[in-house]
Protein backbone atom coordinates (compact mmCIF):
# COMPACT_ATOMS: atom_id res chain seq x y z
CA UNK A 1 0.00 0.00 0.00
CA UNK A 2 1.38 3.25 -1.32
CA UNK A 3 -1.10 6.17 -0.99
CA UNK A 4 -0.97 10.08 -0.81
CA UNK A 5 -4.21 10.58 1.07
CA UNK A 6 -6.51 13.80 2.06
CA UNK A 7 -8.76 11.38 3.89
CA UNK A 8 -7.22 10.46 7.68
CA UNK A 9 -5.05 7.58 7.97
CA UNK A 10 -6.48 4.20 9.04
CA UNK A 11 -4.21 3.05 10.60
CA UNK A 12 -5.51 -0.53 11.50
CA UNK A 13 -5.77 -0.71 7.00
CA UNK A 14 -2.03 0.05 7.36
CA UNK A 15 -0.96 -2.50 9.58
CA UNK A 16 -3.55 -5.26 8.58
CA UNK A 17 -1.44 -4.43 4.81
CA UNK A 18 1.52 -5.70 5.82
CA UNK A 19 0.44 -9.17 8.00
CA UNK A 20 1.33 -12.00 6.70
CA UNK A 21 2.08 -15.54 8.19
CA UNK A 22 6.00 -15.47 7.00
CA UNK A 23 6.46 -12.84 9.18
CA UNK A 24 7.17 -12.33 13.10
CA UNK A 25 8.15 -8.91 13.42
CA UNK A 26 5.34 -5.93 12.55
CA UNK A 27 6.36 -2.32 12.90
CA UNK A 28 3.77 0.59 12.73
CA UNK A 29 5.57 3.83 12.82
CA UNK A 30 2.85 7.52 12.90
CA UNK A 31 3.92 10.39 12.62
CA UNK A 32 1.64 12.68 14.40
CA UNK A 33 0.75 16.56 14.85
CA UNK A 34 2.58 17.48 18.14
CA UNK A 35 0.87 20.92 19.94
CA UNK A 36 4.09 22.44 21.00
CA UNK A 37 7.73 22.33 19.30
CA UNK A 38 10.41 24.60 21.08
CA UNK A 39 7.86 26.57 23.37
CA UNK A 40 6.09 27.57 19.56
CA UNK A 41 2.46 26.15 19.83
CA UNK A 42 1.12 24.46 16.91
CA UNK A 43 -3.00 24.47 15.83
CA UNK A 44 -2.78 22.18 13.03
CA UNK A 45 -0.39 21.60 9.70
CA UNK A 46 -1.29 22.03 6.35
CA UNK A 47 0.16 19.41 3.58
CA UNK A 48 0.84 20.14 0.37
CA UNK A 49 2.98 17.71 -2.37
CA UNK A 50 3.86 17.27 -5.65
CA UNK A 51 1.58 13.89 -5.42
CA UNK A 52 2.73 12.06 -8.88
CA UNK A 53 6.28 12.17 -7.72
CA UNK A 54 5.37 11.90 -4.05
CA UNK A 55 4.20 8.22 -5.43
CA UNK A 56 6.97 7.59 -7.45
CA UNK A 57 9.45 8.48 -4.69
CA UNK A 58 7.44 6.49 -1.65
CA UNK A 59 7.37 3.31 -3.82
CA UNK A 60 11.58 3.85 -5.14
CA UNK A 61 11.99 4.42 -0.97
CA UNK A 62 10.04 0.80 -0.45
CA UNK A 63 11.87 -1.34 -3.35
CA UNK A 64 15.11 0.00 -1.81
CA UNK A 65 14.16 -1.10 1.60
CA UNK A 66 13.03 -4.29 0.19
CA UNK A 67 16.49 -4.95 -1.36
CA UNK A 68 18.60 -4.04 1.85
CA UNK A 69 16.31 -5.76 4.64
CA UNK A 70 14.45 -9.13 4.85
CA UNK A 71 11.01 -7.59 4.41
CA UNK A 72 7.50 -9.23 3.77
CA UNK A 73 5.42 -6.44 2.99
CA UNK A 74 5.93 -2.70 3.40
CA UNK A 75 3.35 0.31 3.59
CA UNK A 76 3.79 4.31 3.14
CA UNK A 77 0.76 6.43 3.47
CA UNK A 78 1.20 10.08 3.60
CA UNK A 79 -1.64 12.80 3.83
CA UNK A 80 -1.88 16.22 2.48
CA UNK A 81 -4.51 18.80 3.41
CA UNK A 82 -4.94 19.92 6.86
CA UNK A 83 -4.15 17.46 10.05
CA UNK A 84 -5.36 18.33 13.27
CA UNK A 85 -3.49 18.00 16.52
CA UNK A 86 -2.46 14.35 17.16
CA UNK A 87 -3.53 13.17 14.05
CA UNK A 88 -1.18 11.01 11.73
CA UNK A 89 0.32 12.96 8.61
CA UNK A 90 2.74 9.76 7.56
CA UNK A 91 2.39 6.05 8.75
CA UNK A 92 4.71 3.51 7.71
CA UNK A 93 4.71 -0.25 8.25
CA UNK A 94 6.87 -3.44 7.72
CA UNK A 95 6.71 -6.55 8.73
CA UNK A 96 9.83 -8.97 8.44
CA UNK A 97 11.17 -12.37 9.83
CA UNK A 98 13.10 -10.92 12.98
CA UNK A 99 12.79 -7.99 15.11
CA UNK A 100 15.24 -5.91 14.47
CA UNK A 101 14.82 -6.03 11.01
CA UNK A 102 11.83 -4.44 11.08
CA UNK A 103 12.57 -1.71 13.64
CA UNK A 104 16.14 -0.78 11.10
CA UNK A 105 13.80 -0.70 8.03
CA UNK A 106 10.56 1.45 9.42
CA UNK A 107 13.29 3.68 11.23
CA UNK A 108 14.90 4.35 7.50
CA UNK A 109 12.24 4.26 5.66
CA UNK A 110 11.14 7.48 7.51
CA UNK A 111 14.77 9.24 7.66
CA UNK A 112 14.34 8.56 3.72
CA UNK A 113 11.25 10.10 3.46
CA UNK A 114 12.06 13.07 5.46
CA UNK A 115 14.68 13.99 2.74
CA UNK A 116 13.53 13.12 -0.07
CA UNK A 117 9.28 13.11 -1.22
CA UNK A 118 8.56 16.28 -2.26
CA UNK A 119 5.86 17.04 0.36
CA UNK A 120 5.71 20.44 2.71
CA UNK A 121 4.03 21.41 5.32
CA UNK A 122 2.92 24.93 6.61
CA UNK A 123 2.05 25.35 10.61
CA UNK A 124 -0.92 27.48 11.70
CA UNK A 125 -0.41 29.33 15.03
CA UNK A 126 -2.96 30.58 17.97
CA UNK A 127 -2.75 34.30 16.22
CA UNK A 128 -3.55 32.97 12.60
CA UNK A 129 0.08 33.44 11.52
CA UNK A 130 1.05 30.41 8.86
CA UNK A 131 4.53 29.82 7.51
CA UNK A 132 6.52 26.81 5.92
CA UNK A 133 8.30 24.92 7.84
CA UNK A 134 12.04 25.43 6.67
CA UNK A 135 12.84 21.62 5.05
CA UNK A 136 15.76 19.69 3.98
CA UNK A 137 17.05 20.58 0.67
CA UNK A 138 17.10 17.26 -1.50
CA UNK A 139 20.39 16.91 -2.38
CA UNK B 1 11.83 26.18 -26.86
CA UNK B 2 9.04 26.79 -24.17
CA UNK B 3 9.22 24.75 -21.10
CA UNK B 4 6.47 25.05 -18.09
CA UNK B 5 7.93 24.99 -15.03
CA UNK B 6 5.78 23.53 -12.01
CA UNK B 7 6.17 25.24 -8.45
CA UNK B 8 5.76 24.17 -5.13
CA UNK B 9 4.76 25.59 -1.70
CA UNK B 10 7.56 28.53 -0.53
CA UNK B 11 8.24 28.57 -4.52
CA UNK B 12 4.99 28.56 -5.45
CA UNK B 13 4.13 31.60 -2.92
CA UNK B 14 7.64 33.58 -4.05
CA UNK B 15 6.31 33.32 -8.07
CA UNK B 16 2.74 33.69 -7.06
CA UNK B 17 2.29 31.55 -9.64
CA UNK B 18 1.56 27.08 -10.03
CA UNK B 19 3.18 27.64 -12.63
CA UNK B 20 5.37 29.51 -15.11
CA UNK B 21 6.30 29.54 -18.44
CA UNK B 22 9.83 29.60 -19.69
CA UNK B 23 11.83 30.07 -22.84
CA UNK B 24 15.09 28.27 -23.26
CA UNK B 25 17.51 27.43 -26.11
CA UNK B 26 17.56 24.11 -27.35
CA UNK B 27 19.88 21.56 -25.32
CA UNK B 28 19.32 23.77 -22.29
CA UNK B 29 20.22 22.25 -19.35
CA UNK B 30 18.83 22.32 -15.29
CA UNK B 31 21.79 24.55 -14.81
CA UNK B 32 20.35 27.05 -17.35
CA UNK B 33 17.15 26.88 -16.31
CA UNK B 34 18.45 28.21 -12.99
CA UNK B 35 20.44 30.78 -14.81
CA UNK B 36 17.10 31.89 -16.55
CA UNK B 37 14.70 31.66 -13.41
CA UNK B 38 17.25 33.96 -11.61
CA UNK B 39 17.49 36.70 -14.31
CA UNK B 40 13.86 36.45 -14.12
CA UNK B 41 13.09 37.11 -10.46
CA UNK B 42 16.64 37.98 -8.75
CA UNK B 43 14.96 38.03 -5.19
CA UNK B 44 14.50 33.96 -5.81
CA UNK B 45 18.23 33.39 -6.10
CA UNK B 46 18.34 32.28 -2.44
CA UNK B 47 15.60 29.91 -2.48
CA UNK B 48 16.44 28.64 -6.26
CA UNK B 49 20.23 27.46 -5.07
CA UNK B 50 18.28 25.96 -2.17
CA UNK B 51 15.95 23.55 -4.68
CA UNK B 52 16.64 20.55 -6.12
CA UNK B 53 15.10 20.26 -9.06
CA UNK B 54 12.84 17.20 -11.29
CA UNK B 55 12.44 16.22 -14.57
CA UNK B 56 9.24 13.15 -15.57
CA UNK B 57 8.99 13.31 -10.93
CA UNK B 58 12.37 12.32 -11.09
CA UNK B 59 15.29 14.00 -9.23
CA UNK B 60 17.72 15.54 -12.19
CA UNK B 61 21.28 16.41 -11.77
CA UNK B 62 22.41 20.20 -12.98
CA UNK B 63 23.72 18.67 -16.27
CA UNK B 64 20.42 17.02 -17.33
CA UNK B 65 19.76 17.89 -21.14
CA UNK B 66 15.94 19.05 -20.72
CA UNK B 67 13.19 19.01 -24.07
CA UNK B 68 9.65 20.06 -23.88
CA UNK B 69 7.77 16.59 -23.56
CA UNK B 70 10.11 16.74 -19.85
CA UNK B 71 7.57 17.32 -16.68
CA UNK B 72 10.14 19.94 -15.24
CA UNK B 73 9.69 21.35 -11.09
CA UNK B 74 11.64 23.14 -8.58
CA UNK B 75 11.60 21.16 -5.51
CA UNK B 76 11.98 23.40 -2.69
CA UNK B 77 13.78 21.77 0.78
CA UNK B 78 10.94 19.13 1.99
CA UNK B 79 9.39 18.89 4.92
CA UNK B 80 7.02 15.46 4.86
CA UNK B 81 6.59 13.06 7.61
CA UNK C 1 -1.72 -0.32 29.60
CA UNK C 2 0.16 -2.90 31.17
CA UNK C 3 -1.97 -6.22 30.44
CA UNK C 4 -0.78 -10.26 30.26
CA UNK C 5 -4.12 -11.23 28.82
CA UNK C 6 -5.67 -14.85 26.87
CA UNK C 7 -7.57 -12.28 24.52
CA UNK C 8 -6.51 -11.59 20.94
CA UNK C 9 -4.60 -8.70 21.08
CA UNK C 10 -6.53 -5.39 20.29
CA UNK C 11 -3.97 -3.31 18.21
CA UNK C 12 -5.99 -0.41 17.40
CA UNK C 13 -6.78 0.31 21.22
CA UNK C 14 -3.10 -0.61 22.14
CA UNK C 15 -1.97 2.19 19.71
CA UNK C 16 -4.56 4.70 20.88
CA UNK C 17 -4.23 4.05 24.38
CA UNK C 18 -0.49 6.35 23.89
CA UNK C 19 -1.50 8.61 21.37
CA UNK C 20 -1.11 12.66 22.66
CA UNK C 21 -1.20 15.72 21.29
CA UNK C 22 2.38 16.09 22.97
CA UNK C 23 3.99 13.02 20.69
CA UNK C 24 4.99 13.53 17.30
CA UNK C 25 6.18 9.87 17.15
CA UNK C 26 4.23 6.71 17.55
CA UNK C 27 6.07 3.14 17.19
CA UNK C 28 3.86 -0.02 17.67
CA UNK C 29 5.37 -3.29 17.44
CA UNK C 30 3.37 -6.47 17.03
CA UNK C 31 5.33 -9.90 17.67
CA UNK C 32 3.27 -12.49 15.30
CA UNK C 33 3.26 -15.75 14.89
CA UNK C 34 6.03 -17.34 12.13
CA UNK C 35 4.56 -20.11 10.10
CA UNK C 36 8.95 -21.57 9.67
CA UNK C 37 12.09 -21.01 11.78
CA UNK C 38 14.64 -22.45 10.02
CA UNK C 39 12.38 -24.67 7.70
CA UNK C 40 10.33 -26.61 10.69
CA UNK C 41 7.09 -25.76 10.31
CA UNK C 42 4.79 -24.32 13.08
CA UNK C 43 0.99 -24.81 13.58
CA UNK C 44 0.33 -22.29 16.66
CA UNK C 45 2.20 -21.23 19.98
CA UNK C 46 1.08 -21.77 23.31
CA UNK C 47 2.33 -19.89 26.13
CA UNK C 48 2.67 -19.92 29.65
CA UNK C 49 3.37 -16.98 32.15
CA UNK C 50 3.91 -16.42 35.49
CA UNK C 51 0.89 -13.96 36.22
CA UNK C 52 1.45 -12.00 39.07
CA UNK C 53 4.98 -11.29 38.25
CA UNK C 54 4.95 -10.89 35.02
CA UNK C 55 2.91 -7.75 35.78
CA UNK C 56 5.08 -6.20 37.95
CA UNK C 57 8.17 -6.87 35.36
CA UNK C 58 6.07 -5.21 32.72
CA UNK C 59 5.71 -2.39 34.64
CA UNK C 60 9.48 -2.15 35.74
CA UNK C 61 10.33 -2.86 32.29
CA UNK C 62 7.87 -0.03 30.97
CA UNK C 63 9.33 2.54 34.53
CA UNK C 64 12.99 2.20 33.42
CA UNK C 65 12.50 2.94 29.65
CA UNK C 66 10.56 5.91 30.61
CA UNK C 67 13.69 6.85 33.14
CA UNK C 68 16.29 6.23 29.83
CA UNK C 69 13.82 8.12 27.32
CA UNK C 70 11.39 10.71 26.91
CA UNK C 71 8.37 9.08 26.51
CA UNK C 72 4.96 10.55 26.59
CA UNK C 73 3.36 7.16 27.47
CA UNK C 74 3.72 3.48 26.46
CA UNK C 75 1.97 0.46 26.54
CA UNK C 76 2.59 -3.38 26.82
CA UNK C 77 0.42 -6.31 26.40
CA UNK C 78 1.27 -10.11 25.93
CA UNK C 79 -0.70 -13.19 25.31
CA UNK C 80 -0.98 -16.32 27.31
CA UNK C 81 -2.87 -19.71 25.86
CA UNK C 82 -3.34 -20.59 22.66
CA UNK C 83 -2.07 -18.09 19.67
CA UNK C 84 -2.70 -18.78 16.07
CA UNK C 85 -0.37 -18.28 13.14
CA UNK C 86 -0.33 -14.32 11.71
CA UNK C 87 -1.53 -13.41 15.52
CA UNK C 88 -0.28 -11.06 17.57
CA UNK C 89 1.81 -12.67 21.26
CA UNK C 90 2.89 -9.23 22.41
CA UNK C 91 2.18 -5.27 21.95
CA UNK C 92 4.92 -2.65 22.83
CA UNK C 93 3.22 1.08 21.59
CA UNK C 94 5.23 3.96 22.67
CA UNK C 95 4.84 7.85 22.09
CA UNK C 96 8.03 10.27 22.35
CA UNK C 97 8.05 13.98 21.02
CA UNK C 98 10.84 12.70 18.18
CA UNK C 99 11.21 9.99 15.81
CA UNK C 100 14.66 8.21 17.06
CA UNK C 101 13.24 7.76 20.71
CA UNK C 102 10.52 5.98 19.86
CA UNK C 103 11.85 3.35 18.21
CA UNK C 104 15.10 3.08 20.18
CA UNK C 105 12.62 2.36 23.13
CA UNK C 106 10.39 -0.14 21.86
CA UNK C 107 13.25 -1.88 20.58
CA UNK C 108 14.73 -1.95 23.61
CA UNK C 109 11.40 -2.69 25.69
CA UNK C 110 11.21 -5.76 23.16
CA UNK C 111 14.53 -7.12 24.45
CA UNK C 112 14.22 -6.15 27.66
CA UNK C 113 10.78 -8.31 27.98
CA UNK C 114 12.35 -11.43 25.82
CA UNK C 115 15.14 -11.69 28.31
CA UNK C 116 13.37 -10.89 32.13
CA UNK C 117 9.79 -11.43 31.64
CA UNK C 118 8.44 -14.80 32.92
CA UNK C 119 6.77 -16.07 29.67
CA UNK C 120 7.55 -19.46 28.01
CA UNK C 121 6.36 -20.65 24.73
CA UNK C 122 5.38 -23.90 23.26
CA UNK C 123 5.37 -24.65 19.81
CA UNK C 124 2.97 -27.26 17.93
CA UNK C 125 3.59 -28.58 14.81
CA UNK C 126 1.99 -30.50 12.36
CA UNK C 127 2.85 -34.00 13.19
CA UNK C 128 1.51 -32.88 16.69
CA UNK C 129 4.77 -32.84 18.21
CA UNK C 130 5.00 -29.89 20.56
CA UNK C 131 8.21 -28.72 22.86
CA UNK C 132 9.39 -25.79 24.97
CA UNK C 133 11.10 -23.26 22.58
CA UNK C 134 14.50 -22.88 24.06
CA UNK C 135 14.67 -19.50 25.46
CA UNK C 136 16.85 -17.03 27.76
CA UNK C 137 18.15 -18.07 30.94
CA UNK C 138 17.72 -14.96 32.98
CA UNK C 139 20.77 -13.67 34.74
CA UNK D 1 10.64 -24.32 57.96
CA UNK D 2 8.08 -25.75 55.16
CA UNK D 3 7.76 -23.48 51.81
CA UNK D 4 5.84 -24.51 48.63
CA UNK D 5 8.20 -23.93 45.58
CA UNK D 6 6.36 -22.83 42.52
CA UNK D 7 6.79 -24.19 38.88
CA UNK D 8 6.50 -23.65 35.38
CA UNK D 9 6.84 -24.65 31.64
CA UNK D 10 9.73 -27.50 31.65
CA UNK D 11 10.31 -26.84 34.90
CA UNK D 12 6.58 -28.07 35.81
CA UNK D 13 6.75 -30.61 33.34
CA UNK D 14 9.90 -32.12 34.53
CA UNK D 15 8.42 -32.26 38.60
CA UNK D 16 5.07 -33.61 37.54
CA UNK D 17 3.85 -30.45 39.52
CA UNK D 18 3.04 -27.15 39.47
CA UNK D 19 3.71 -26.63 42.85
CA UNK D 20 6.17 -28.45 45.43
CA UNK D 21 6.62 -28.82 49.25
CA UNK D 22 10.48 -28.70 50.23
CA UNK D 23 11.48 -28.59 53.83
CA UNK D 24 14.49 -26.09 54.36
CA UNK D 25 16.92 -25.62 57.32
CA UNK D 26 15.66 -21.79 59.07
CA UNK D 27 17.96 -19.12 57.40
CA UNK D 28 18.14 -21.28 54.06
CA UNK D 29 19.26 -19.06 51.02
CA UNK D 30 18.03 -19.99 47.18
CA UNK D 31 20.97 -21.63 47.47
CA UNK D 32 20.01 -23.90 49.87
CA UNK D 33 16.79 -24.32 48.12
CA UNK D 34 19.05 -25.68 44.96
CA UNK D 35 21.15 -28.19 46.60
CA UNK D 36 17.48 -29.72 48.10
CA UNK D 37 16.18 -29.69 44.69
CA UNK D 38 19.08 -31.73 43.20
CA UNK D 39 18.65 -33.81 45.98
CA UNK D 40 15.50 -34.69 45.22
CA UNK D 41 15.15 -34.83 41.88
CA UNK D 42 18.91 -35.59 40.75
CA UNK D 43 18.40 -35.09 36.83
CA UNK D 44 16.63 -31.54 37.01
CA UNK D 45 20.07 -30.87 38.02
CA UNK D 46 21.04 -29.35 34.50
CA UNK D 47 17.58 -27.31 33.94
CA UNK D 48 18.26 -26.28 37.36
CA UNK D 49 21.36 -24.48 36.57
CA UNK D 50 20.09 -22.99 33.73
CA UNK D 51 17.23 -21.82 36.21
CA UNK D 52 16.51 -18.08 37.86
CA UNK D 53 14.79 -18.09 41.61
CA UNK D 54 11.91 -15.61 41.94
CA UNK D 55 11.24 -14.91 45.26
CA UNK D 56 7.80 -12.29 46.01
CA UNK D 57 7.56 -12.14 42.22
CA UNK D 58 11.18 -10.65 42.03
CA UNK D 59 14.43 -12.23 40.93
CA UNK D 60 16.22 -12.97 43.73
CA UNK D 61 19.92 -13.93 44.05
CA UNK D 62 21.67 -17.28 45.44
CA UNK D 63 22.74 -15.76 49.02
CA UNK D 64 19.16 -14.35 49.19
CA UNK D 65 17.83 -15.64 53.12
CA UNK D 66 14.23 -17.45 52.43
CA UNK D 67 11.41 -16.97 54.90
CA UNK D 68 8.23 -18.90 55.34
CA UNK D 69 5.79 -16.13 54.06
CA UNK D 70 7.80 -15.86 50.35
CA UNK D 71 6.37 -17.03 47.59
CA UNK D 72 9.34 -18.79 46.02
CA UNK D 73 9.16 -19.92 42.06
CA UNK D 74 11.73 -21.21 39.59
CA UNK D 75 12.12 -19.66 36.21
CA UNK D 76 13.03 -21.90 33.79
CA UNK D 77 15.28 -19.89 30.68
CA UNK D 78 12.15 -17.54 29.31
CA UNK D 79 10.89 -16.68 25.94
CA UNK D 80 8.08 -14.56 25.82
CA UNK D 81 8.08 -11.91 22.95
Amino acid sequence: MIEFTKSPIDSNAVLASVSTPDAGANVLFLGTTRQFTKGQETVQLDYEGYESMVLKELKTIRDTAMERWPIQKCSIVHRFGTVALAEASVAVAVSTPHRADSFAAAEWILETLKQRAPIWKRDLRPDGYTEWVEGNPVT
Amino acid sequence: MNIELLLFASAKDLFGESQIPLKLPTGATIADLKSALIKRQPEAASLIGRCAFSVDQQYATDDMELNPNHEIAMIPPVSGG
